[in-house]
């Protein structure tokens, strides 16, 4: 393949420079240009792209499912049937081949050296000592967090009233995962519901935080490449989804300390065995059909 | 060439009960120099504004020379009419050196280099304020911005020149070497002056007429001497010179620019205008056309004031007391405020109509 | 020119006008409907009004007694202090938001010294509608302390020395002479803050999420990113009513401004009021105030900046400049990141300083309506929230206007930049016009000085310092501009909001807090050179020269 | 009570070679009203601001009645000088009506209600702007400006009262009306006044004394006739009065304060100290000491300017051809420029020192 490809990502600037970086030495021959941005300013540059009539990304590559569904929904990805999904397990790609999850990013639980208690379990949060103590990403900003919340209400034994209980137990909202891991590092929260790279990048460079992966589970979203219909150069963005999903891709998702949605591959040091994790399963199509009533629970809950 | 030509020209601010400048009509031929005088507030400034071009009359014709410059449907705007104006608030630029106000006028046309610092110079001069070239109007004093701005004026060297109060701040000397610049200015550039100032002195000294105006009308364009010894009205009479307006009797017709009248029992003989008709009129009599004498005119003293060399006796004619006359008296013949005296006419004129 | 530049300042409003009433081509007013039916719309913007009220009036009453008591107050080190206040400008709010957070929170080191410290646990005092407001109030008070600045350098002395002489102590002078004369930019200044108070989406965000204080802004970005693009229509909707506020805002202020004649006539002069014993409170209210918002939130910035994890405590141990050095020389976006953002604030600054002179001459010098409401209109895009003004960039700059593709280049951010910082550039200009006796315009005219000579000659030198203070108010906030760039930015053309952005979002605080501390030396910088190039000025330009 | 006295106040200005004021001393008596005359830029209103507050003496020091105001380490700030001051610029507060900028002093000290009214009403009627009262001073001509900032003086009714050019921009007949005003005051207050102008009838006309300064020195203080016919230097020989200064020799000592001079060859006796010496001397003469005569002080004629009911001429004596001397001609016995004439000297003061 050759040309030019347009990649919007979500991925830090760093592990996307990587990640292209690896891609290039595959096929040397594509230009690949970047626009890195949260998963929110992206879908918003699309849809104004997409009704201003000239939609620039070929590839797209961010961090959750939900807002994937939402444009499958929206009829603007397109199908790559010849995708090659032999060591990916169902269900971290959608059936119908628009989009392909890469990696597992869990969401556990964050907390400060200097807490009072080390949790262990979701229902710690709700503990007296933890009373507003903790601090949780807002779905409405954080792809992952939206699909937290309905993994963790669709846990027979947290549900629905799980987030009601944490509002009451005065839990804050924070905008991203960011947020959370400033909040909890910087010792004004002592808890936070958190994607499990950042607790554990904080903590291997001194930050004074842990990570645990809850008893309950943890809830995971799949960082999904996909490619749009609208793509200008759809050679060059099939070329790159496959080297995302070839063994050579997922292992620097290791070497980035990602657990690799492949089986194949051996996780980080560090993390436990994917088999070894509890995931809450999550119905992806539901979620993007009630993100809308799911986020609107949030917010009259939290105010964010 | 830049004469101007004022035809029922008319300003009324939006908010103002009677019009600033009232159908003014005036002829001011090229070259000449017409100072106007009149009370505070009666339209002076408004009207050197509304030939500048700052103001929109509301009715009537401005023409500058032979191009009309302002109707209600034209204006020409200011910086178009070349037309040089010196505020009563000097509107000096405070960002600006004194030379660089002054030669400001010059830069918009054009004069660079040499020539641009010598005529700088040489207006900076003429005010007096040769060394304050580098200095900021800020730290000048009232009078050394007044200069700063009449330099800035004449750098420009314009048709037209309207100068509001050009020298109200600064003292007789330099006033008087100031009035001299402008008659050397005239007559080097044969500019067409326009002058507003409340020294009569000085507008009898260097005018070729003088309008008086009142509130917003022109009440009289004359010569200095006609204004002062023949003047139209008695606003006229009693605004210019000393003196005062009494009425009087005139028993009869004049006779050949010669009237008889008879005030409080007293007789003497006034110029008047040839027709002057038999019947009550006003007459102006001039500090000059008095003394104090044995006998004549029956009056009283009111006050006297001292005026360098000589006092001025303020005296009423009784029954008139409303209208003081003014006569000059040596030092040691000054009558005690309150005394009878009497009062020679030597001359006088009968205001007409 | 000038005209042009208007219209590009309400073209993405109208833009975004037509959204809201065509959603995807389609006339149809249901979006607005659907908006204005909604009770959330209505709490936001009840919240929105009277936080940027009292944020207002507390903006006004800081950024106002500072400038007075800087301006005319017997003060030592006055340029010093004027330096640090405009200073304030520069550190990103979201840094002084979070060192106030610190500050007061339950682990603050200096409440515990006091044993002021609320309990762990407790709720956390700025995580309130007063904590909303105080923070911004705060950020917003160097507004009208810079529009107010040049306005009280001037007035001239002898107006003061009258009142003096007729017996008036100087706060008496301060009441009846000194803010009645500088009421057109103290209003101007505090419309300022309170447009930008309604656009502000940091603090918000910040404070009012935990606090569940919705407010417009906060509820048009949960919308955008919440529920996805597809109700642009509803936020171009709600971005109305943002406007209407705004409009709102600067109608009351024209009316103000235009209520009294406050033309001065004569020259400036340098005035000192005395302040007699209260001179101690004054210059420990000052530095103390100086010391809490600038100096503090650079202090956790570089605090942060040193340690290699953030919530490490800083100390020999953990000290490292390793965070320099990546942004330095591994991150190769960082420093293109600031070359851009250098580039794109100084060129929106220096064109809007040019601009802002004839567009205000003509609003207000020569009364011209329709500069007066193309000014008004451009009002808005600056109170709309950055991400709104970002689509409506896109929506109009996605094909080549004109023949020219700005889209994914400088010139899109650039364009988008002057759209929604003209106003900061326009404001004090038309302040300081409002308050200049035009005669010195006529004494031009005279000079047969026409209008563009006018304009350079006159009118630029006469109201120089406060479009200086203009050009700094959109150079220092755009210099660190998040919001609209993020959603414009492309590879290869990133600013350092974003950089900065894209750090803090992957958890790389100590990284992002570097680079933000190079910023901060950067600008000091800059000033510092502004200063030089400008010593020689006849009139000093820059708030804190003379 | 208040008196003012000054001790040697000097101010110099930072970026200033000569100082503004210098080493002034003056002594002004409880309610006397004393004018102060100088040429432009010779730190008249320098002097004012010194004493009003609004600069600090360099070195001196100024004392208001009894109370020491300023010197080296004292500096009683302006609002507790209780001292009423007419700027030059007018200081009108742009903002505020005509009458709250009048009533603005009276609201300092507490007048208020029926009282604060009737006081700015009463102030107002005094320059006769009544009906101004809530107009804007912007809306104002420059006269009616120079009379709000007056009125706002008079009506703080202050111990002390400094006036910098107060009538400058009024017409004459304003002049005098407020000039009674001023005396009106003055008498029912018993205000002690400073008054700047460059009118010296008017100086002469008002005041008690006049201080004549130059280049920020005082020269002379004294009263107006002493200063007209005795001035004490050259320079206020000049400044005062028209007339001129001359050389001349003096043969012999003073007898009784006459002294023979001799000029051009041509003798006559004038006034002197009494203990003039013999020798060279500068010789003040004025208009009305000289007449044209058939014989006398051979001069030749420059020439002459209309002056509103008399000519003023001006001739000069072969070799002082840079001094010239004034002399008054009635109307038809003007010379024409040029002609020799001769000029009789009936008095004149010879220049001490
Ligand atoms: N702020 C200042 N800085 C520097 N020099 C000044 C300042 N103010 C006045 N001067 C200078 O001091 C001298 C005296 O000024 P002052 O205003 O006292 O003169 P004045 O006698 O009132 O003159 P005028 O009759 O023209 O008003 C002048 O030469 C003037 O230029
Ligand atoms: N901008 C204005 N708005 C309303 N009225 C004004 C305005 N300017 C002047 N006037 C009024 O118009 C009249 C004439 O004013 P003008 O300034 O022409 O007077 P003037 O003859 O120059 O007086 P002075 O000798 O006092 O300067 C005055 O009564 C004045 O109050
Ligand atoms: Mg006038
Ligand atoms: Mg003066």
């Amino acid at each position: 393949a050759s040309g030019k490809l347009v990649l919007y990502t979500s991925q830090p600037d760093k592990i996307a420079a990587e990640t292209i970086a690896g891609f290039n030495k595959h096929e040397p021959q594509v230009e690949v240009e970047i626009f890195r941005s949260g998963t929110t300013e992206i879908m918003n540059k699309i849809e104004a792209e997409l009704v201003g009539g000239a939609p620039h990304a070929d590839v797209l590559f961010i961090a959750d499912a939900v807002s994937m569904e939402q444009l499958k929904a929206d009829g603007r990805l397109a199908a790559y049937p010849g995708a090659d999904l032999r060591a990916f397990p169902a269900g971290t790609y959608d059936p119908d081949k628009t989009y392909f999850g890469t990696k597992l990013i869990t969401t556990g639980i964050i907390y400060n050296t200097a807490a009072p208690f080390k949790p262990a379990s979701w229902k710690d949060l709700l503990k007296p000592e933890a009373k507003g103590q903790v601090v949780l990403p807002s779905p409405l900003y954080s792809g992952a967090a939206a699909i937290h919340m309905a993994a963790i209400e669709a846990m027979p034994s947290l549900g629905t009233s799980y987030y009601m209980q944490l509002a009451a137990n005065g839990a804050d909202a924070a905008k991203g995962n960011g947020a959370v891991v400033t909040a909890v590092a910087g010792g004004q929260k002592m808890y936070g519901m958190i994607v499990e790279f950042m607790a554990l990048n904080a903590k291997v460079k001194g930050s004074p935080v842990d990570f645990v992966f809850p008893s309950e589970g943890v809830s995971a979203v799949t960082e999904p490449v996909a490619i749009l219909k609208t793509a200008h150069n759809p050679e060059a963005a099939r070329a790159f989804v496959d080297f995302i999903l070839s063994k050579e891709g997922q292992e620097l998702a290791v070497a980035q300390g990602f657990l690799p949605a492949r089986t194949d591959v051996a996780p980080p040091a560090g993390f436990p065995k994917p088999a070894d994790l509890r995931i809450m399963p999550v119905d992806l199509a539901k979620t993007a059909a009630d993100a809308d009533l799911l986020k609107r629970q949030f917010s009259d809950l939290f105010g964010g | 060439m830049a004469g101007l030509i004022l035809r029922t020209v008319t300003k009324r601010f939006a908010d103002a009960a009677a019009p600033a400048v009232d159908a003014v009509s005036l002829d001011v031929a090229h070259g000449e120099f017409l100072a106007i005088l009149g009370p505070s507030g009666c339209g002076k400034t408004t009207l050197l504004r509304l030939v500048a071009g700052f103001e929109r009359p509301g009715a009537g014709e401005i023409r500058l020379g032979d191009r009309l410059v302002a109707d209600g449907r034209t204006h020409v705007p200011p910086e178009d009419r070349h037309v040089g104006i010196v505020f009563q608030s000097y509107a000096l630029w405070p960002h600006m050196t004194v030379g660089e106000n002054v030669g400001y006028p010059l830069r918009t046309r054009g004069v660079r280099g040499a020539e641009y610092r010598s005529r700088v110079a040489a207006a900076l001069d003429v005010v007096g304020l040769g060394s304050a070239v580098d200095r900021r109007p800020a730290s000048l004093s009232g009078g050394q911005r007044q200069r700063v701005a009449l330099a800035r004026c004449l750098a420009m060297a314009p048709d037209l020149v309207l100068l509001d109060e050009p020298l109200a701040n600064l003292d007789v000397h330099l006033k008087a070497s100031l009035l001299d610049e402008f008659q050397e200015f005239r007559a080097r550039t044969g500019a067409t002056m326009l002058y507003i100032t409340h020294d009569q002195s000085e507008a009898m000294a260097l005018a070729d007429r003088i309008a008086v105006m009142n509130q917003g009308r022109v009440e009289q364009v004359a010569a200095p001497e006609t204004l002062y010894h023949a003047p139209a009205t008695a606003f006229v009479a009693d605004f210019i010179g000393r003196g005062g307006v009494v009425a009087a009797t005139v028993p009869q017709r004049a006779d050949q620019g010669r009237a008889l009248i008879e005030i409080a029992g007293h007789r003497a003989f006034v110029r008047a205008v040839p027709e002057q008709a038999a019947g009550r009129a006003l007459v102006c009599l001039r500090p000059e056309d008095l003394a104090l004498a044995d006998d004549g005119l029956p009056a009283r003293c009111r006050r006297a004031r001292y005026q360098g060399g000589e006092w001025l006796v303020d005296v009423t004619v009784e029954g008139q007391e409303g209208r003081p006359l003014q006569l000059l008296a040596k030092p040691g013949t000054v009558p005690e405020p309150g005394t009878p005296v009497r009062v020679r006419i030597s001359d006088g004129w009968v205001i007409p109509g | 020119m000038a005209a042009l530049l208007c219209l590009i300042a309400i073209f993405p409003v109208l833009r975004l006008l037509v959204e809201g009433a065509m959603p995807q081509g389609k006339l149809g007013l249901g979006a607005l409907d659907r908006v204005l039916s909604d009770p959330a719309t209505w709490t936001a913007f009840g919240h929105t009004l009277w936080v940027s009220l009292a944020a207002m009036a507390i903006s006004g009453l800081i950024g106002g007694a500072m400038a007075l008591v800087v301006a005319l107050g017997d003060l030592p080190a006055r340029r010093t202090l004027v330096f640090g206040f405009t200073m304030l400008l520069i550190v990103p709010s979201q840094i002084t938001t979070i060192a106030w957070i610190e500050l007061l929170g339950p682990s603050s080191v200096l409440l515990k010294l006091f044993g002021l410290a609320p309990a762990p646990g407790a709720r956390h005092p700025l995580y309130s509608a007063t904590g909303i407001t105080l923070l911004l109030g705060l950020e917003h008070a160097p507004l009208v302390f810079l529009s107010l600045r040049p306005a009280l350098r001037v007035l001239p002395g002898d107006l003061i020395e009258a009142a003096r002489a007729a017996g008036a102590r100087p706060m008496r002078v301060v009441r009846t002479v000194v803010l009645p004369l500088v009421a057109p930019s103290l209003i101007a200044g505090m419309a300022l803050a309170f447009v930008s108070t309604i656009g502000n989406f940091g603090t918000p965000a910040l404070l009012g999420i935990p606090a569940r204080f919705p407010m417009l802004t906060t509820l048009i970005y949960q919308r955008l990113s919440g529920f996805g693009p597809r109700v642009l229509s509803e936020v171009a909707a709600l971005s109305l009513l943002l406007g209407v506020l705004a409009a709102g805002g600067v109608l009351v202020e024209a009316w103000l401004a235009g209520r009294r004649d406050v033309r001065v006539e004569g020259t400036a002069s340098s005035i000192h009021l005395p302040l007699g014993r209260w001179r101690p409170v004054a210059v420990a209210a000052a530095w103390g105030f100086l010391a809490l918002t600038l100096l503090m939130p650079l202090l956790a910035l570089l605090a942060t900046a040193l340690v290699a994890a953030y919530g490490q405590p800083l100390g020999p141990a953990t000290a490292t400049l390793e965070n320099f050095r990546f942004v330095l020389f591994d991150d190769p976006a960082a420093g293109r990141a600031i070359i851009d953002s250098l580039g794109l604030a100084a060129a929106a600054a220096a064109i809007l300083f040019l601009v802002a002179v004839p567009v205000a001459y003509f609003a207000v010098w020569r009364g011209r309506r329709l500069m007066r409401l193309l000014v008004l209109a451009a009002e808005l895009s600056y109170a709309l929230p950055g991400v709104v003004l970002a689509i409506a960039a896109i929506l109009i700059f996605i094909r080549p206007v004109l023949g020219l593709t700005l889209y994914n280049t400088l010139g899109i951010i650039l364009i988008a930049y002057l759209a929604r910082f003209f106003t900061l550039a326009q404001r004090p200009v038309a302040a300081a016009f409002r308050q200049l006796d035009f005669r010195l315009e006529e004494a031009a005219q005279m000079s047969g000085a026409g209008f563009v000579r006018r304009v350079m000659t006159v009118a630029l030198p006469l109201v120089a310092p406060a479009a200086a203070a203009g050009g700094l108010l959109v150079f220092l906030t755009a210099f660190n501009e998040l919001t609209v760039s993020a959603l414009l930015w492309s590879a290869g053309h990133e600013t350092l909001g974003v950089v900065v952005f894209s750090l803090e979002q992957a958890g790389e605080n100590t990284v992002a807090a570097a680079l933000a501390s190079l910023t901060v030396v950067a600008t000091v910088g800059l000033m510092a050179l502004a200063s030089f190039l400008t010593r020689h000025l006849a009139t000093p330009v820059l708030p804190w020269q003379a």
